[in-house]
């Protein structure tokens, strides 16, 4: 791709550099700790399933149960191995007899570690296979089926029933749609565990749950195959239970998770503490499992002025970036978030739009750019929004953006009707089509306000990560220096499932998962 | 005046009664669809039925766009409608309003409750920044305001409200879906009765699908909906929290 | 099917009713008039009246959009609609049709009759050229047409149908403004009547606004709508000319 | 303005050297020959006015009577300055003693022709003059409440009753229309007169009367003082009454005029050595009058495929073009017609709709051209109706155009109701002002698809044009070289209004336009 505005590549440099120097810390803070729902991860890449006669799932069962003992420090795979050891059972089994309450983990008495470790990597090693059969066996269908070209058109579904779910997911297909991500019900990101079984009741979205990627993975694959092209599947890695849905995920071959290292923090009011180690293994889940990430800086747009607060999104982006690399993902798989949020009534705000989109495209050529739609400044006047998406989906194929979710002209009012989706699927249809190839037939003046529009934009973004880089990201965050909103570093959700690794900290997941990778610390 | 007797839709001339109208069926789009979709616009009340465009929308489902004229008429002399402030004051009025009338510092306790994490609304009308021009109630020198963020508990904004003897609770819902908002809100006040705290407070519910006739149905003294300025909701208390004292 | 019995229009899952209803009324925006807007939208059957947009739109007019849900049903499962052509049939098949079941060339005229201009449609129907890939009447071997074009009154239409010994008089109503199709396509048949010659010709009308039963309606044996092809049309008259011989 | 794409400036000359010999022929017939309407439209220049007792106008009457002795050739301003001469009453009086019936004008004896000339001339001064202070008043009046910024937002109304029109006027213009234009009723093209008096039933539009251009302009001189911007009034002079209506629109202030040298011909099947005459007459009123013209190109995009048959469009430009500089108007009078009729379906269909409109608007630069919206693909889908017409208004302001005709989302359904009108001007508000300044941030690449399809097109023109400079503009025709419709020469309606000048032939309002024009011939 030729470049369309200038970079001052020195300055992406700056801004390269500054990110890599806040996630050092943040790194540290990762190694030394681990947390709850990291280790419901573990146990559920062991292979564990199910939920107890309370309807508790079993690896929080278990987990719990090592943490109130005060001996999660050694990771729960350990004590998972040890249990192995001593009865001879498999990880499922023991899993079920905990649930039943017959015994209590640490009550086994202790097996030799070495032992122990052996027994769990071999069961890792399957986990660790499973994921990789699945990546292999989306990579074949790939190549069978080939996606459309990009920008790929990105649709919701969000009944709250898995079943009409799959309906509107079905029709999206048929029309054209790409990608299709299942919105989860409203406060299942605060929720420290994962819901088990098909569920039919939810609030906005539907619940994420091992079934319902299954029955939705299925319903694709075959709504794919009748189109011709493989269709994405896309669901939340985020919120309390972040590693633990990747893991889902990635057995259940989906193709994108939403996935960020701060959006939590920010949106949800999770712990900071919590979230940056949660995110970490989520993305090694993520990498190995060939998963594309969608980053959410968008967000920040919704509570703060995109003409403003334009440079936070890419300062982010960098953020997100270098935390990425840092837990094995390719530059291929970061699809990094950004937005079209100006307000629709500002003069030229279309070219600013413009040069935001171009100047991300450009600094991260590779990176599959997701592209959200207008959403703040959308009202109940569903003609100004359908138009208003019109002139997002222009944006995003004059500027090569890889990833577009789209606009519904009910953004306003309601989560979409099967007619919206049509709609809004019609629409980038059009445009993409009717102005293919634009892209390469325009340039942008020199001096014009395009470039000078993204230049700035480029230069707050560094002059705000170098000034990061002196108090650190978890002051920053305290600060209320992204999205206008301050947490405190002690505060929020999730703290409590906070554990700093001891001396023999085990987990076999993050040692397989790094070299598999060629992460070296 | 007498044409506003039975005041229909207006196309292009007077009492026309022509509407749009669209939506989706789960039938493929032919025929039959069709006049599925022409009867239910006869049972709606329209005359001359024109199916303006019928398109399959994947899986089953076909989309209809409809126009016609409408036959009922409203009588638009004779309406009246519940209104939570009928005049507005200016952040100066108001809060000189306090110092004549009231004569101490008021108190507004807001929260985004249950599970709804939109802020945006709340923070429009409590934080100093305000909002479309208007000064939040946190910059008015008279009103002390704690705004408890996001996916606020309904017990915890009463302790809360208790706990720094508020004089209003301000709650915002946006959240709408399958009624989320109507549970959510009586249960904040099922609460309040069943501890005999109703009357403590004046009790204020904002979003933009909130009206203040809903909520007086739900037994709220008050609702605002899209728009709402600061001042407005600051005009509201202080004027109530007069009549009260 | 037992669920097509009471079949409503389908938001985001089966029989919720959700519609979307826009019109204008010739008030000022306001609470007044959303009120007006929605009880007008409760005349319709509508639940859950939701008004998402309101706004001005000058001179004292305000327009308003709607959602809600529907509360009428109608049964699917009884819907029976009639059609001009049960099976249309290629452009070979007609030809052979022809030759086998009619031994002569048969003969078409077409116009828009009375202040019509809109040539587009009928040509589309009866030129060489034709639409969406079928083509026209005039290039089918075995049928011979004489298209009149535009404003053509009826009389003169009846006049060239007699002097050519017509089987069939195509007339193409796109304007449909104030009825005047309507009227247009009444006076056309009272006419022929009047002289006895409603009989003598397969008597078709189409434009987008046309359908099979108003054509019917009217008196006409046949009406074609919106994305008609040309061998729609020419299957039609193959096939009721038979009937007729 | 620079230039954004590269024009064979030799091309272009080439097709205007060709126009002029084309129209070259054309003068001559115009020359020799006059019509029924233009010698009415001298009778209402003289102040003649109202209708007989069977609702005839008198113009028409006493037109008529000349005509049925044989005598039009002298020219009906010498059989009216004839009469004022034996009656020495003024020419008010005398129509409609002759619509009483109380004599008739050949009857009268014939008096000394200059004398005779001499009394007609004085009275053709003053109507001249009224021209002239109408044309003035709107120069002031433009002055005070300059209009808005180009494009101009043009809609229209077509209620059929002038009062609901008035109405809708009004609110089009409160929500920022620059331009109303009063649609006729269907059939108005093809009456012979022009009916009288304030009308209420109109079907698909309103009739043109002089009594509903002073109620219309007067709403809108009221409504554009409120709105703080002059509002520009449009009808149509063209038809059977063409010049007709240029003179009740020079007297009534109307603005512009929708006028072309051959849509009647093409499109209402007027016979064209009648059109010819009264195109240049009407042009002429309009020129005096400071009218701006609309000519009808976009029209053949409806009949034919707009790729295919861009040229003809350009090629029609060009012969408009040179008629209207032959009949008077300056360029910045002519309103060039174009249309963004390309099917949306097409792929890169944008790129071509901007290369047809950048052409146009580089090679008229003084020219306001009035861009016309899609029509033809335009669907009972409103929600892509009211997309298409997005883009069509990016279109437009991308590429400078003069006058945009606002595209309704009901385009395909019904003439405009209050709110369709509204949310098209929202439209074109939010478009124009949210890429306001675009066209001068982009370039478009050298030899792109956009430069080559706009090369190809004006290529195609000149070839046109030069093989219409050796057959004639009216074999052309005849050979249905424009808009895929053929008509004979001799065909059509309005024929018989055509006759050919006497010797004597005098039309007082001829030569003092043309003195006024500095026309020379
Ligand atoms: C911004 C936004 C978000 C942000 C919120 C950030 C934040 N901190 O607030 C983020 C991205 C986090 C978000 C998330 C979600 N959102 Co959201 N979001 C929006 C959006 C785009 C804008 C809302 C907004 O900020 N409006 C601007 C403010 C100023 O307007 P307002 O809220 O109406 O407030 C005004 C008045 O209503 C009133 N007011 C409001 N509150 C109060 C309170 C009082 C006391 C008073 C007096 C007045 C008052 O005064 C304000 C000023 O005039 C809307 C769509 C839209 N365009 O409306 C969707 C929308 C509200 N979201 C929606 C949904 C479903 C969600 C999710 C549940 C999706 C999911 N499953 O993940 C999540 C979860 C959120 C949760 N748990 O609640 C739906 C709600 C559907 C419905 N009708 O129920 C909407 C309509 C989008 C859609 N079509 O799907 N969202
Ligand atoms: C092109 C066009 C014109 C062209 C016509 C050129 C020509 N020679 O035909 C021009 C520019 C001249 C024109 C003028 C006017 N038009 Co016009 N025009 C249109 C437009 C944009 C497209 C129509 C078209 O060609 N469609 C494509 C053809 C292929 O589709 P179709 O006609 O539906 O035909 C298909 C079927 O219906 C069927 N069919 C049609 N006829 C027949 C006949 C038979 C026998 C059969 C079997 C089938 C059949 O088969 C065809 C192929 O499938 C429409 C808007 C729109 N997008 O629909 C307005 C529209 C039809 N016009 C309209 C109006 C009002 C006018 C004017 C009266 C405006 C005025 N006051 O000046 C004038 C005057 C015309 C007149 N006297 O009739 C209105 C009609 C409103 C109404 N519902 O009454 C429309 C809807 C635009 C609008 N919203 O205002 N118009
Ligand atoms: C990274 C990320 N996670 C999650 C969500 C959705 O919110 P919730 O956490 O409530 O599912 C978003 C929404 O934009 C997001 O960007
Ligand atoms: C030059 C011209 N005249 C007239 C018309 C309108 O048609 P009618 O002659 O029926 O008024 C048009 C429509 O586009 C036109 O372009």
């Amino acid at each position: 791709m030729e470049e369309k505005i200038r970079i001052s590549w020195d300055v992406v440099d700056r801004c390269r550099q500054a990110a890599r120097s806040i996630t050092d810390d943040i790194m540290v803070h990762i190694h030394e700790n681990t947390t709850t729902t990291v280790e419901r991860t573990v146990l559920r890449l062991m292979g564990i399933e199910g939920s107890d006669e309370q309807g508790i799932p079993l690896a929080n069962v278990m987990v719990e149960q090592i943490n109130n003992s005060g001996l999660l420090g050694d990771g729960v795979a350990f004590w998972l191995g040890n249990a192995m050891q001593a009865t001879d059972e498999g990880p499922q089994k023991i899993a079920e007899q905990v649930g039943r309450g017959e015994f209590a983990l640490p009550d086994l008495p202790r097996q030799e570690p070495a032992i122990v470790r052996q027994k769990v990597a071999e069961v890792a090693e399957r986990g660790l296979e499973r994921i990789k059969k699945k990546r292999a066996e989306r990579e074949s269908l790939m190549k069978e089926l080939p996606p459309g070209p990009q920008p790929w058109l990105y649709v919701i579904v969000a009944t709250g029933n898995i079943y009409e779910d799959v309906k509107q997911a079905r029709a999206a297909v048929e029309k054209g749609a790409d990608i299709i991500a299942v919105i989860r019900s409203t406060a299942q990101s605060l929720l420290d565990y994962v819901p088990y079984g098909p569920t039919t009741e939810g609030f906005g979205g539907t619940y994420a749950t091992q079934e319902n990627f299954r029955i939705m993975r299925e319903a694709l694959d075959d709504g794919g195959r009748e189109a011709g092209r493989y269709i994405q599947l896309v669901n939340y890695s985020s919120g309390l239970c972040m590693p633990e849905i990747a893991a889902m995920g990635a057995v259940e071959r989906l193709d994108m998770m939403l996935n960020d290292s701060m959006y939590g923090i920010l949106f949800r009011d999770i712990n900071m503490k919590r979230t940056f180690i949660d995110q970490h293994f989520s993305r090694m889940i993520n990498a190995v499992a060939g998963i594309t990430i969608n980053t959410g800086e968008d967000n920040y747009l919704t509570t703060t002025d995109a003409l403003d607060e334009a440079h936070t999104v890419l300062a982010s982006q960098f953020i997100n970036e270098s935390l990425g690399f840092k837990s094995g993902l390719k530059t291929q798989q970061m699809g990094l978030g950004h937005a079209f949020e100006i307000d629709p009534d500002l003069e030229d705000g279309f070219l600013f739009e413009i040069a935001q989109a171009q100047l991300i495209r450009q600094i991260f050529p590779h990176a599959p750019i997701k592209y959200m739609p207008p959403t703040k400044y959308i009202t109940g006047d569903i003609f100004r929004a359908h138009l208003i998406n019109g002139m997002f989906n222009l944006a995003g194929v004059m500027t090569g953006q890889g990833i577009q979710l789209l606009g519904m002209l009910t953004e306003a009012i309601h989560t979409p009707f099967v007619q919206d989706r049509a709609l809004s699927i019609e629409n980038a249809r059009y445009i993409f089509n009717n102005a293919r190839d634009l892209q390469d037939e325009i340039m942008f003046v020199p001096y014009g306000r395009i470039q000078q529009r993204a230049d700035e934009v480029l230069l707050k973004a560094a002059s705000m990560l170098e000034s990061i880089t002196e108090k650190g990201l978890m002051q920053a965050i305290e600060d209320g220096m992204f999205a206008n909103i301050s947490r405190p570093q002690e505060g929020g959700k999730g703290l409590d499932g906070l554990v700093k690794k001891g001396e023999e900290y085990y987990n076999p997941f993050s040692d397989m998962f790094k070299e598999e990778l060629s992460i070296h610390e | 005046m007498n044409e506003l007797k039975e005041l229909r839709p207006y196309g292009d001339s007077f009492n026309d009664g022509k509407i749009q109208v669209s939506f989706s069926l789960p039938l493929d789009a032919g025929l039959e669809a069709q006049e599925v979709a022409r009867q239910l616009a006869y049972k709606m009340g329209l005359e001359e039925v024109n199916v303006v465009d019928m398109k399959n929308i994947g899986e089953g489902f076909s989309f209809f766009i409809i126009y016609g004229k409408l036959k009922y008429g409203v009588d638009a002399s004779q309406i009246r409608v519940a209104k939570a402030v009928s005049r507005s004051m200016s952040y100066y009025e108001i809060n000189d309003f306090i110092r004549e009338h009231i004569g101490r510092k008021i108190l507004v306790v807001g929260a985004c409750t249950g599970s709804d994490a939109h802020t945006v609304g709340l923070d429009a009308i409590m934080n100093m920044k305000g909002f479309a021009g208007e000064y939040g109630l946190e910059r008015y020198p008279e009103i002390k305001t704690v705004n408890m963020g996001s996916q606020v508990a309904n017990e915890d904004l009463i302790k809360k409200a208790m706990e720094v003897n508020a004089d209003a609770i301000l709650i915002s819902q946006v959240v709408t879906q399958k009624e989320a908002h109507i549970k959510n809100l009586t249960e904040f006040v099922d609460l309040l009765e069943a501890e005999g705290l109703r009357d403590r407070f004046l009790l204020i519910v904002g979003g933009p699908r909130i009206s203040h006739e809903l909520a007086l149905e739900l037994g709220f003294d008050a609702g605002f909906g899209q728009g709402t300025k600061p001042n407005d909701v600051a005009s509201y208390i202080v004027q109530n929290l007069v009549k009260k004292v």
